[in-house]
């Protein structure tokens, strides 16, 4: 793991890519000419707990302004304070910085700590989806516990989304959006070393059946292997009730 | 799977620690690996090779040297490390025998790299979990806004109706108010109570046979209401002949209609009020 | 893996460094080497579930911080943006500037069928117009609650034009622009007149000879009987603004 030294000379990198672009993009960037939808930006990412897309931003900004140069411009302007602009789930959302993780350790909630099994299970599922139950079984090696599932489903990162074509039809487990907000990524690609694994070629974990895809995909459109849930189904599965983000820590 | 889990953290026979506990068998894992694959996968790093390099027949060695070990003390294990025991034993066979010719199915090369593919898997996927979880995680590491400010919804009715509706309405309303404002002005019928109060009135005079349609015609003013009264009148006139108060007589069809009262056996109430509904 | 309390030690130091450079720089706070400080003050604000008054801002931030100085820079920082920091009761709290009010609020159009009555009323309007309410009650032979009126203010397809120059100067209603776009009609004279309304099934074809449908018209042109309404009248007859739930139909 990086040295939290390392982490902040990673994010200040991180941070003057980003400057260095915004920068070129928009050379006249002065405080005092600061563009007004900025501040209209600022104000409703601000205020808004949860990540909002470009299209509900630009229902609410005025007519012609920009969304995508000025949200550019508004991370590159976040990008050195304690609170940055990032994009997760390819929505935007105001964050605080990831090195002052330590500061903030009062606002922490409680977490419940994820045991192993459950973790790798997770992975599984991030990596390797859709996915049925006897897929990460083949993986793990041993049977899942129901009580393993249910934490994970619980945290509101996974969910049952279809079910696989075969006998038995077993539902197919993916990732939420819940899921790439609470790991801080844009997109299921951003997963870490998810190049490495494709590489290697030991992502195509699918029993023979035809339709081995060995990349993980949390595109709600169903695989051709895939069934809908019946109505129902759904609640059934997800059952009890999961808040969208926040208290979905692990 | 059963409750005696193994913890294979460490992948040492850690054993001989508990032999100074009693017979019970019970390592708990602790840290949530488990199954015969975990097992093979800490054996495996104990070889310190690549696991792409790895070779099967020492690992399947130090399996079965463990499975025995843990036997000895009769530390109770999984059904399925046994399995694996037994799957392990039959492909240690296999790869220290010449291959039978005609084989069908995977041959012993190609079963012993698929394990070490499946231990290859396990070891990369726990490597992305260990990732993922490094990762600056929502409300522990990073968080968002602590007093997020609603945005207040203000609804604006959108109202719907059609022309239909519209020019239904009205049509309705008009209507029902045209045909209530003629009954209540001018009634072009005459109803059957109106008659009948008539009837009983002139009933109460006429002792002697007398022409209906003369009192009738005598009694209404407006020609057009002729037929009305007359239907109506005859009609009240046969009840009261049939409640006992009255009698009519006609020679012959269109013959004038006569009446008179009818000369009471009892005393008949002529006066009360008619009950019949109107029409 | 380091403990939490290693980490925070270890950030502590990292920080203290930091904030040490910051103080030897103080002098020259250009945007690119703003102390450290502002960042945690910053992240401490803006994830807090409530205003924080200076102790307990002091309490979580490195020693010999001066905070009073800090949330006077921050908040100087933060004058001329979408989001300000403001002191409410003694503590300080992020919030969205005051004059952006108006992005705080989701406009959104509801859907509301109008009334039985309502539509008997307004469709009286149409045909009768310039009407009274008292002229409309005495077609509809009941009397017209007022909330039948207001919801069809409200709808804007009907405004009261004049006054009857009857006692008690009485209002007139006709219809609007919006009520022809509304219902499609190009001018009010396409409404159906008597004849057509027979035909069309609407009215019985044996009403009584009397039975006669006025020729519609919304000329603005005051007829005879009628005077202008004052100045002012107008919002007067609008006001007071419905409440868009509940007792609004008659």
């Amino acid at each position: 793991m990086a040295s939290l030294a390392e982490k902040r000379v990673e994010h200040l990198e991180i941070v003057e890519n980003i400057v260095e672009q915004a920068d070129a993009e928009q050379s006249s960037a002065q405080p005092e000419g600061r563009p007004e939808e900025l501040r209209l930006l600022e104000a409703l990412l601000f205020a808004s707990s949860e990540p909002l897309d470009t299209a509900s931003l630009a229902k609410r900004m005025p007519e012609g302004v920009d969304i995508k140069a000025a949200l550019a411009q508004l991370q590159a302007d976040y990008a050195m304070r304690g609170v940055n602009l990032v994009r997760v789930a390819n929505k935007w959302t105001f964050r605080t910085a990831g090195d002052l993780a330590w500061l903030m350790t009062r606002e922490s909630t409680e977490t419940r700590k994820l045991s192993r099994a459950a973790i790798e299970v997770l992975a599984i599922i991030a990596y390797h989806q859709p996915v049925t139950r006897a897929e990460i079984e083949e993986i793990r090696g041993v049977v899942t516990s129901k009580g393993t599932l249910d934490v994970l489903l619980e945290t509101g990162w996974i969910r049952p989304r279809g079910r696989r074509k075969t006998p038995g039809r077993p539902l197919t487990f993916g990732t939420t959006e819940a899921f790439l907000s609470q790991f801080s990524l844009e997109a299921l690609g951003d997963l870490p070393g998810l190049e490495e694994l494709k590489g290697t070629g030991l992502l195509d974990s699918r029993l023979p059946s035809g339709f081995s895809v060995p990349v993980p995909s949390d595109d709600p459109a169903l695989r051709e292997d895939e069934d809908p849930l019946e109505d129902g189904e759904l609640e059934l599965a997800l059952a009890p009730p999961v808040e969208p983000e926040g208290d979905a820590e692990g | 799977m059963s409750a005696e889990i193994l913890s294979f953290e460490t992948g040492r026979p850690a054993v001989a620690e508990q032999q100074a506990d009693d017979d019970v068998a019970l390592v708990v894992d602790v840290e949530g690996y488990e199954g015969p694959l975990d097992l093979l996968l800490n054996l495996a790093r104990q070889q310190k090779v690549d696991l792409a390099k790895i070779s099967i027949l020492a690992l399947a060695d130090q399996y079965l040297a463990f499975i025995e070990a843990a036997r000895k003390i009769r530390l109770e294990l999984a059904a399925d490390y046994l399995v694996m025991a037994a799957w392990l034993a039959f492909l240690k066979s296999r790869l220290l025998l010449p291959e039978p010719p005609s084989e069908e199915g995977p041959s012993a090369e190609e079963m012993a790299t698929a394990l070490a593919n499946r231990l290859r898997r396990l070891e990369a996927i726990r490597e992305a979990a260990n990732r993922l979880m490094a990762r600056p995680q929502l409300q522990r590491d990073i968080f968002t806004r602590g007093q997020p400010e609603a945005i207040a919804e203000i609804k604006h009715p959108k109202f719907t109706a059609t022309l239909f509706d519209l020019l239904s309405a009205y049509a309705a309303q008009r209507q029902q108010r045209v045909l209530a404002t003629v009954h209540l002005a001018k009634r072009t019928v005459w109803s059957l109570a109106e008659a009948r109060a008539s009837l009983e009135r002139l009933v109460g005079v006429a002792e002697e046979w007398s022409r209906l349609d003369e009192y009738l015609t005598a009694y209404v003013l407006d020609p057009s209401q002729r037929a009305t009264v007359f239907a109506s009148s005859f009609a009240a006139a046969l009840e009261l002949v049939r409640e006992g108060t009255m009698e009519v007589n006609q020679k012959q069809a269109f013959a004038p209609l006569y009446f008179r009262k009818r000369m009471p056996v009892a005393a008949p109430d002529a006066t009360a009020a008619p009950e019949t509904p109107v029409q």
